[in-house]
C-alpha cells in the first residue's frame, strides 16, 4: 500500500527533517505515528499524500512509484488518499456540508447521491446541528471533527490524520477512533499522527516513533519489516 | 445548493463588484480612442483620393484678360497629356463658390476680378508628369499654375497621422492596462484563495478543475464589464458624430463611422474579454505547475 | 529587524508589483486628455482675444477705385466712433502678406487687384456697435464691409469646446478610475489582511495605526505610479508640442502649454496619490469602526 | 479583576451561546476552563479580551465597565490582557521573533529592548533555532509554543489561552504550564481553556465548568463566589 524505501525530506535548502525512512504500511493496517513536536511527523504524512517530494529515496503508493508518475496519475491517487491536516484547512465561504461533500465532487460525483452520506457522516461526529453553517462559525472541536468528515468520506483506501484529536474532549475523541477503526475493518489503511499518550494507549495498534529524522517500530504491523524486503 | 463549479467563491469578494466598472472603464477609453483613430483615418483617407484624382490649373485675372482666349489655348495642351482624363473650364459661378469660404460673399458680389480655373482629372497609374504639364501651361499663358492641391495638405495630413500615431499608442496602452489588470485581479485571486488552491489540488483535482474557476469568473468579468464599455462608447461616438454634423465644420473630420469600424468597436469587449481568459489561464496554470 | 511599520506585508503580495504600473497608466491617460484640454482651451482663447480687439474694414478694389481717397473718409469716421481706440490703414505689403494663405504667392505677384483693408482696435468694454458703424461706413463708401472674424470661426470653436468637453470627461472618469481603482486594491488588501488587521486590532492597536500601513503603502503606491506617469506624459506633449511645431500648421492648436499648465499637469500625479491617500484612509477606517 | 454579571452572548441573531453567567476572576488567580466542544469556552474567553460584545448583562474589566468605554480605552485595556488564540493566528509574513514582539511594538516600544527579552523567551519554550524563520515553516506544535511567546511577552495583566497545549506533548504542555504558573506568581491573572483532563488533574487550580451555556465551578478561587457579590 504505502512504501518508504531510503526516504530523505528537506524543505527549501534546508536540513533534512526525515532522514533514511524505511518502512511499509500493508493494505488494512492500523497505525499511530508519534513523536516529539517538530520531529517530523506531519512531514512524513505530506510525503504519503504528496504534497511534497522526497529529496531521496524511493515511495511507493499503490505499488506505483511516484516519482515518476505523471501529474494526472498523482491526481488519481490523491483521490483515493483521505487526509485530516493538523490545521483543519476547510473553506470558510462553502457551507460545512458542502466542505465535506468537496472530495466527491471534485470526482464529479452527483450531488443527490452525495448529500445524504454527507449529512449522515456529520450526525456521526455529532454536528447534525451546523450542516448549513460556515466553518468560520464553528468552534475548534467542531471544525476538527468537519475536517474528519471530509476526510473519510471518498471512503479512501489509505486515511491519513495528523493531530485529529488535539481540539475534542476525551469522549469525542473515542468517538472519532472508532469511526477510523470502522474505516480500517472496511479496508482502509489508517495512520494517525498523536501526541495523545493515552488515547495510544487505550487501543492496541502498532506505534512508529519519529526522533531527529529517523522512524522506529513495530513497522507493517501484521506484516514483515520493511527493511527485510 | 453546490453552485455551479465554484469552490474557490472568487465572486464572493467585496472588491469583485467593482471590477466591471474598471474593465468597463477600459473598454470605454480603448473603443473611443479606437473610434477616433477611425474617423481620423477615415477623414484623411477621403481628402487623400479625394485630391489624388484632380489638379487645378488656375490662370490669374490680370494673365487670362493679357492673352485672350487663355481658356482655348489651355484644353487642348491638357487633354493632349498623357495620363489626363479630363478637363473643364469652370464657370464664374463655379468659381465663385469655390472661393466664397475665403473671400466671402460680399466680397465676390463685388466687382473682384476672379481667376479663371480648370479642373483636370488625370489618372494615378501612371499620372501625369505634372512639373513638365506646368511648364508647358505657362509657356502657352503666361502666369498660369497648376495646383495639385497636395502641399497645403500633405501638412495637414501629417500632423492628424501623428495624432493616428498617439490615438493608436493609447489602444495599445489600454489594452495592456487591460492585460495588467486582469494578472493583477488574478494573482490576488491566487493569493487570497491559495489555501483554498492547495487544498484542491491535494484532493486530487485536475489543474482544469482548479483553472476553470479563475477562468469563468475572468470570462463574467470580461463580458459584464465591456457590455457596460460598449454602451458607454456607442452613446459617446453617437453623441459626437451628432453634434460634429450640427455643427457640420466640413475641415474637421466627421466621427461617422463605417459597418466595418462598428463591428471592431464592437470586437473590443471581446478582444478584452479574450485578453482577461486568456492572462487568467496561464497565470493560474503557472501557479499550480508549482504544486508537486 | 522592523522594517519600519509594516506589520501587514502589504507590499510582499506579488500582485503589488503590477500596481504602479495601473497608476502609471492612469496617471498618463489622466495627463494626456488634461494636455490636450489645455491646450485646445489656450488656442481658443487665443483666437477669442485675439479676434474680439480687433475689426476688420474691408474695401472691395473696385469700391476703393470708384470713390478715390476711400481711406480718408473712412478712417476719421472710425476715429469718431465710440469704443473704436485705433484705426490704421494698411499698406499693400501688409494686405498680400495676409492674403497670401488664400491666394497663393504667384497670384499676388501677378496684377490681382487687392482690396484695402483698415485694422481697427475696439474696445471691449462697451464695445463699439458694429451694426451702426458698419451702416455708416458703407454710406461713405459704398461696398465696404466691416468684418469682426466671429461668424466664421464661431462654429469652429463651438467643435473645439465640445472636445473639450469630451477630454473633460475622460479626465473626470479617469479620476474615477483612480478611485475606483484604490478603493480595489484597499478592499482587496483588507480582505487578504483581514486576519492581520483583527490581530491588531484585539492586541491593542489603534485605528490610526493599523490605517497608516495601509496609507503608507497608498502613498508610495501613488508616488511611484505618478513618477512613471508623468515622465511619460511630459516625453509625449513634448514630442507632440516638437511634430505640431515641425508641422507649423497655424491652423492647429500647437501644444504649447504654458508654466501653470505644466504645473497643473504637475499635480495629476499628486492628485491621484492624494485620492488614494484618501480613500484608503476612509475604507480601512470604515472597516475597523466594524471591529468591537 | 474580570467580573461577569448577568452575562448573556449572542452570535449574530443565533440563539444565546452563553447564559448569565456570573463570576469573578480576582488578582493573580489561576483558573481552568473547561466544557465539551462547542460549550462556549472561547466565546466567553472573547468577551473578556474584548473580540465580542455581550447581548446583555455586565461586563467589569480593571474595574471599568466595558460596554460604556470608549474606543481608544478599549485599546488600552486590550493592552493589558495576553491571549494564546485556538488557532493561533500568527502573521506569516513576519519573522518568528517580530511576531513575539508584536505586542510591545504596538505599544510603541524600543525594538532593541525588546528583541533580547523576546529571544530568552524563545528559548524558553524551545524554539531557540528558529527565530528568524517564518512561522508558516514551523510544526502545528511550534506554532502553538510560538503563540504562548507572543501572549505572555507584554507581562500581561490577564492571560488567556485558549487549547494552548493542544499540539504539543505532555512533556512540553507541562513546562508551558510551569510557564504560566510562574507569570501568575508574578501577579498574572490566568485562565486556561482546556479539554486535557490529565493537564488539569496535575495542576491543583479551580475549575470553571461550561455546560449548555450556563457556567458552574469554584469562583474566584480563593475568593468569593461572584453569585454572592
Ligand atoms: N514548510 C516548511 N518549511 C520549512 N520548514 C518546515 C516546514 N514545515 C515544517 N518545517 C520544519 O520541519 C520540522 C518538522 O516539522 P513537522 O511539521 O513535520 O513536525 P511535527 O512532527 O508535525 O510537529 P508537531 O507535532 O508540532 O506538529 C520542524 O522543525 C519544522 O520547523
Ligand atoms: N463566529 C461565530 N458565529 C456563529 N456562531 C459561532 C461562532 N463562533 C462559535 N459559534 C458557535 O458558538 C458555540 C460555542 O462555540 P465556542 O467556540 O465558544 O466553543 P468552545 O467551547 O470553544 O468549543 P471547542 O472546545 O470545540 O473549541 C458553537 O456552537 C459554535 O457553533
Ligand atoms: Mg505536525
Ligand atoms: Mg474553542
Amino acid at each position: 500500500m504505502v512504501r518508504f524505501q531510503n526516504v530523505g525530506m528537506r524543505y527549501g535548502l534546508g536540513s533534512e527533517v526525515l532522514q533514511d525512512i524505511n518502512f511499509e504500511l500493508p493494505l488494512g493496517s492500523f497505525h499511530f505515528l508519534s513523536g516529539a513536536s517538530g520531529a517530523g511527523k506531519s512531514s512524513l504524512l505530506k510525503l504519503i499524500y504528496l504534497a511534497h517530494r522526497p529529496s531521496h529515496g524511493l515511495i511507493t503508493l499503490f505499488g506505483c512509484d511516484v516519482t515518476i508518475a505523471k501529474r494526472r496519475e498523482l491526481a488519481l491517487i490523491r483521490r483515493r488518499i483521505g487526509v485530516v491536516f493538523q490545521d483543519f484547512r476547510l473553506l470558510g465561504h462553502l457551507s460545512v456540508i458542502e466542505n465535506v461533500a468537496l472530495p466527491l465532487k471534485i470526482k464529479g460525483e452527483n450531488w443527490d447521491r452525495i448529500s445524504a452520506y454527507a449529512a449522515e457522516l456529520l450526525a456521526w461526529v455529532g454536528l447534525q446541528d451546523c450542516i448549513d453553517a460556515s466553518p468560520l462559525t464553528l468552534s475548534g472541536g467542531q471544525q476538527q471533527r468537519v475536517a474528519i468528515a471530509r476526510a473519510v468520506i471518498s471512503k479512501p483506501e489509505i486515511l491519513l490524520a495528523d493531530e485529529p484529536t488535539g481540539n475534542v474532549d476525551d469522549a469525542i475523541a473515542l468517538r472519532l477512533l472508532y469511526l477510523f477503526e470502522e474505516l480500517n475493518r472496511h479496508g482502509t489503511t489508517v495512520l494517525i499522527a498523536t501526541h495523545n499518550e493515552n488515547l495510544m494507549d487505550r487501543f492496541d495498534h502498532p506505534r512508529l516513533h519519529l526522533a531527529g529524522g529517523e522512524l522506529s517500530g513495530p513497522f507493517g504491523g501484521s506484516s514483515r519489516p520493511a527493511e527485510t524486503l | 445548493m453546490f453552485s455551479g463549479r465554484c469552490d474557490l467563491a472568487l465572486d464572493a469578494d467585496p472588491a469583485r463588484r467593482l471590477l466591471p466598472w474598471l474593465v468597463a472603464m477600459i473598454v470605454y477609453l480603448a473603443g473611443l480612442s479606437l473610434a477616433g483613430m477611425m474617423s481620423l483615418g477615415a477623414a484623411v483617407e477621403r481628402w487623400d483620393t479625394g485630391l489624388k484624382g484632380t489638379v487645378t490649373v488656375q490662370v490669374p485675372p490680370g494673365a487670362a484678360r493679357a492673352s485672350g482666349g487663355a481658356m482655348e489655348k489651355l484644353l487642348p495642351i491638357l487633354r493632349k497629356t498623357q495620363g489626363v482624363i479630363a478637363a473643364r473650364a469652370l464657370g464664374k459661378a463655379e468659381t465663385a463658390a469655390l472661393l466664397e469660404p475665403w473671400l466671402g460673399k460680399e466680397a465676390l458680389g463685388a466687382d473682384l476680378p476672379l481667376p479663371r480655373l480648370i479642373d483636370v482629372t488625370v489618372g494615378t497609374d501612371p499620372g501625369p508628369d505634372l512639373k513638365a504639364l506646368a511648364a508647358a501651361l505657362s509657356a502657352a499663358v503666361p502666369g498660369t499654375m497648376v495646383d495639385d492641391h497636395r502641399k497645403s495638405l500633405d501638412r495637414l495630413i501629417a500632423f492628424v497621422r501623428s495624432v493616428e500615431l498617439v490615438a493608436m499608442a493609447i489602444v495599445i496602452l489600454v489594452a495592456l492596462a487591460a492585460v495588467v489588470t486582469v494578472l493583477f485581479i488574478t494573482r490576488t485571486g491566487l493569493a487570497i484563495h491559495r489555501e483554498g488552491i492547495e487544498l484542491l489540488h491535494l484532493m486530487g483535482a485536475f489543474d482544469g478543475y482548479v483553472a476553470w474557476q479563475f477562468q469563468g469568473q475572468a470570462l463574467a468579468l470580461g463580458l459584464k464589464g465591456g457590455a457596460i464599455g460598449s454602451v458607454l462608447t456607442v452613446v459617446t461616438v453617437a453623441a459626437l458624430s451628432y453634434m460634429a454634423g450640427a455643427v457640420g465644420a466640413g475641415l474637421l473630420p466627421r466621427l461617422d463611422l463605417g459597418l466595418t469600424q462598428w463591428l471592431v468597436l464592437a470586437g473590443v469587449p471581446l478582444g478584452v474579454t479574450a485578453i482577461a481568459m486568456i492572462t487568467t489561464h496561464v497565470t493560474v496554470l503557472h501557479a499550480l505547475k508549482r504544486l508537486p
